[in-house]
């Protein structure tokens, strides 16, 4: 567990290398920055309120809170003479936390403003993923339905997912994207970052998965492992055919998303599918991550990372996938997933759009356009990421 | 044949390039270069404040035939201006010959 | 256990790092992009068919499969009610699988042609590799003969090893590498990502070798991770005090290649040794690779990462040292080690050999020359891996 | 406690991404080389002397020695019968030890000489550190006057930022560093490698503190964990709150030296805090920082990398911490604390003098002017970090 | 004295540089630089086709005395072209005079 | 007006940039480039020995009106000489005219 806990630490390093990665250059100081405030202020927010958030007790299935501010951690200092459980407990989760806003943080890059920004990552990670995480792992009223979600396909990719799609919608296509209607292909800086990052998310779901078996049980635990490797890899091999057959050409950053793609699918069931169910929701996880991608594009958002295409979309894939693969594979199980599929995009929707659309119209959450154009790592930081190295711009 | 070499901010080279192209100056070449003038940026860094005249710049190398000369300079001074300190520079030489290398020909034809 | 298997893992990405570090900025993603399939396609057909030729059960020795393509997976399916170990093992085994392509894959880089790679590394990782593993570690006749390999001096290493010696000799050179016959320098483009590649590989190797203990036995393991360790730190202090008194200049790649060799060298032994005998068979492998290096360059072969080098010279030192140092040594022992080498020589450069022929004479190997000079990123990926910076080609 | 080995081990390539990150490009390559050298020549004295200088068994409480040179590993070979945590505990020391230097390598970088600093890497790890290390964990006179340093606040951090600080003294600073009297910013080449380099060692951190249990009690251990990350999230945000306020832009290497920060000041007392403690601890931790670097600065030091702000200044302040908040708070306490901090300043200090002195005034210990303009990496590694990058170089 | 400055393909250059040196032009400068011209590179990414005629070029800057003008040009010409559109450019300017740093001297010797 | 193209050793550059601020020119641009000359740098890399003359300079590029020329090219002189071979060349060429993008004006008096 401690070691899931330290792995899944870790993916944060793989979100801001794959984010980096696939933007540009002029703006590399400020993905980092948001990242790095993320996993800061999230474990501390998480600390303050969201554990006694998310784990309530007893409560009324909707909403329900252990005490707050800091009399919650004076609570939950009596409560640490429990035992171990609770102490990794709380710093697992917290690392968890902190993803659902890294995902928006990747999709949103290249022109938001970093203060609201940062203000919906105060409000998102501390007050309503807590809540949305409740409904399940809290105990709350999904949970009592009947509705799955093993690591978080849907409590914590798509929760990330919905607010991205929000965000990218209220917020506008970077300029240059379309042109003419058409979209336009704006590369990413350091693809070999991007990789790096891949591979440190894998290693991470290792941990994430692994982790959620909440279990040294060896049994569970290592058939999480093959089910979450053999899903990336039917993942990004699916992926990396359909985009070659489409476009003719060898696209490494989508075998890339394939292979998130994949991991996010399996997260949902990892502990519920066979080698064999693994490989197919990975591969299908794969197929989809390419139209999504082009379909994302078709729909005039601009996600620079591709993260609704990954965490969104694959995250309502894994979802449903425990209703048709799997041991819990059923009709009526698949209902329940969807209905808790459905109860999510209702209050993430809800919730992330009340607070961007408060945010721009109050303070604004686009940077000016010469800001954009000259980049916001010169503008907000006053620094570049790479002084010594000359520069191509675009 | 005049060569016109254009130095201008970097956050205005689409603009330009897009006023290039309608008055038909397709061709050209860019590379970026740091340019000391009259601009200065202030910056902190680890908590020490430097201000630096030494700002990254685009320079643009065109060659064109002399009655494309007025044309080119208007193009590029009407797009690359904000009317801040620190907009740039045109310089206008003289090119005796140029060629064109897939060919060999010679003479102003070869521009484009 | 698992957590080796991790370790393994991402030792794929120390892999990656290191071969686009070596090489030239402009067939940074052709690497990446075969590492990333070797991963995938690697784990996938391991499920497939490797696993079962590996660990056929009863055989005779020198081929037996215990079930094909999906009715393996089928057979398997039942199989894992065994327990945990199964899972775990399949994974583990399945990490090590793909790495014999990866050695491959540095030593063939900026000019192999992808496709016929990719069959390549489909029919070496399905099939060659578990067949080759079966005869040690499945229980085959090498097993029963005495031949002893803890961790993959041989069956992972020289199998990769030679395989790279074989293509690249059948692949030539590339252009600008040797002009008048004398070998000239192509340096690599990112040495900080190589040496970020070698320290993820060395961690990889506490999993690799730890993991290979194949119990949690403490004792045991932690023996092992020091003697890995020491040889590590030998091997690389004995290449660069050999290097800098050749030839009067600090070569970090050197030093670096120095602790892969080290590596290389205690994982046939790595549970055999003391810390002493660790630290000279370490010293010797780093010595070995400085010359190893020169020698290849001398015989006109063109190796950009030193694959050969490390993998297969180091990795037939290490095999032999299990003879000559610690609890086994001994001559008979000496020359079961021999036997061992010779035997998967002979396998390996017929079987790779073969391969490479026939894909170089129906669908060719090699790339055009305009593509190798321009670099195979732009050609057969459309892309390039930096786009923001500006270059310095050659 | 074979993992906490390895992340500690992999906390070497955070330091080595951090301080290339945070200095120019022109020096990377002799960064690297330095800390290659330091890891594996560390691991090699530790195992050759350190260990049983450090661990003495009975001794005087000041210097001990339980063998020399190569009898200590005969010796040595005798006691690896005792068990496991004989190996363990030795590898997990050696990974430790190596770190003290490398603290050192980030404050002297990008002007000192390469032979003179292995020099002094060679006598500071392989006899100063192991007896400073004595005095406390080998149960030397520090530790019967109940001086606590839970893992290393002072045993290794302030060791190594002691002997920073007289190096970067008696050096001199970096060519351009002042202008008439003025510090100039003198911006480190790639600030995403850098971040890279902060989290993972953060991750390393999980090792560091968690290992230093040295038991796996998963309750205490868990707890250390907390309060580690919390320490480390509080510093950061502490950090960027207060250089944010004082200059008006957000800068992400006082955000990342602040979680450092908060990293070195919990390590000292990790399992004697509570959540709200560790909090507090690296909160001020991080505020330190800010004016720590800032001071140095005036002061006409030249730390490139903050080595001396997050290590030595915080490694005190973590270090005496542990008699304020906590378990074991309280005015006798904090006298030891300030006792040991004292004994370890004046042994630090002096031994660090004496070689760097003697170093200079022999050998020399600074590269000559021209070597230090055109960079190190072309001069005494005859080779660039990024060949195949344009440079702008400054 | 004449500068002559040719623009080439990046995977000529090598090529260039020895038909250069088999002629006796061992001194000049280079850099690469982005062009636009008749040339189109057509690509795909994350599905999206796009194609640019901004291609990365090398910018030859060859400073000779006026007698060596020809062989340079023809030099160039030959060795870097390939029949395909993107061949490159080749213009020739006036240089006034030209000085050695080292030592200060001025005039054609300098050149080399 | 006059182009002074400078090309110097990088480590002199901020010698040069210094010199030519006390002579009162401010204003110029720079970048790098590979020079080929008579200078060689021996390199060891992998146990191969090679010797490139292709080393990385600096290139000014500064327009300066006729009385400045004579300054201009001492103060470079005199700042970026180290005796060594390979210490660069400066040519000197004519510029035609000049515009300042900012207001459009031309002429001398735009050049700061
Ligand atoms: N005399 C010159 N020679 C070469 N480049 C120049 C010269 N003067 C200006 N430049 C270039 O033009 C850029 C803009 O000049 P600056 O003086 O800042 O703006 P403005 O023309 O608006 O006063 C400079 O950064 C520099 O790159
Ligand atoms: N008028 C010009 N001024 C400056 N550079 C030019 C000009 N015309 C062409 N170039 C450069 O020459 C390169 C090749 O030109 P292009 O038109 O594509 O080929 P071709 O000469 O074979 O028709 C361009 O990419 C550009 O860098
Ligand atoms: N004829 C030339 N045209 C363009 N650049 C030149 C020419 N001659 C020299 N250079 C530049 O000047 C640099 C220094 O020249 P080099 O011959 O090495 O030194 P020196 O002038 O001291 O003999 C070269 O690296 C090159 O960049």
């Amino acid at each position: 567990m401690m070691i899931c806990t330290a792995l899944v630490f870790f993916m944060h390093l793989g979100f801001s290398l794959l984010e980096i990665g696939l933007t540009r250059q002029k703006n590399t100081l400020n993905i980092l920055f948001k990242n790095i405030f993320i996993i800061t202020i999230g474990l501390l927010l998480y600390c303050l309120v969201g554990f006694n958030l998310m784990y309530p007790g007893n409560f009324n299935g909707f909403f329900g809170f252990a005490g707050f501010g800091l009399d919650a951690i004076a609570a939950a200092d009596l409560a640490y003479n429990e035992g171990y459980t609770y102490w990794t407990d709380f710093l697992f989760q917290g690392m968890f936390a902190a993803t659902a806003a890294t995902i928006v943080s990747g999709a949103v890059a290249e022109r938001i403003k970093l203060i609201p920004f940062m203000i919906f990552v105060i409000i998102y990670v501390g007050v309503i993923y807590p809540i949305a995480g409740s409904w399940k792992w809290g105990g709350g009223f999904l949970d009592q339905l009947g509705f799955y979600d093993f690591a978080g396909s849907t409590l914590v990719h798509s929760v990330g997912g919905w607010a991205a799609l929000v965000a990218v919608w209220l917020l506008g296509s970077r300029i240059g994207k379309f042109k003419d209607g058409k979209p336009q292909a704006i590369p990413g800086h350091n693809v070999p970052l991007a990789t790096a990052g891949v591979l440190i998310l894998w290693l991470g779901w290792f941990g994430f998965n692994g982790g959620s078996v909440l279990s040294a049980e060896p049994g569970a635990t290592s058939l999480v492992l093959v089910t979450t490797c053999l899903a990336a890899a039917a993942g990004g091999v699916a992926a990396f055919l359909v985009s070659t057959a489409l476009y003719k050409n060898f696209d490494l950053t989508m075998f890339l998303n394939g292979i998130l793609g994949g991991l996010v699918g399996i997260t949902a069931g990892a502990d519920q599918m066979g080698p064999t169910d693994a490989i197919i929701i990975g591969a299908i996880a794969g197929i989809i991550i390419v139209f999504a991608v082009s379909l994302i594009d078709r729909l005039k958002l601009d996600d620079p990372v591709g993260a609704i295409a990954v965490h969104l979309v694959c995250g309502i894939w894994g979802t449903l996938a425990v209703g048709i693969f799997g041991a819990m594979a059923g009709w009526s199980q698949f209902l329940s997933q969807l209905i808790g599929v459905g109860a999510y995009a209702v209050f993430c929707i809800a919730t992330s759009f009340i607070i961007f659309y408060v945010l721009k119209k109050t303070v604004g959450i686009r940077v000016p356009e010469r800001e954009e154009l000259e980049g916001l790592d010169a503008h907000e930081h006053g620094m570049s990421a790479y002084p010594d190295f000359r520069m191509n711009e675009h | 044949m005049k060569k016109v070499e254009a130095i201008i901010r970097k956050s205005k080279f689409s603009t330009v390039k897009e006023a290039l192209h309608d008055v038909g100056v397709n061709f050209f070449s860019y590379w970026d270069v740091t340019g000391l003038g009259n601009e200065k940026e202030g910056h902190v860094y680890r908590g020490v404040a430097f201000s630096t005249s030494d700002i990254q710049r685009r320079y643009l190398s065109i060659v064109v035939n002399d009655d494309f000369e007025a044309i080119t300079i208007k193009a590029i001074v009407e797009s690359a201006s904000t009317g801040d300190v620190g907009d740039g520079k045109i310089f206008v030489s003289n090119i005796e010959e140029c060629y064109r290398i897939r060919t060999g020909e010679k003479g102003g034809d070869t521009l484009n």
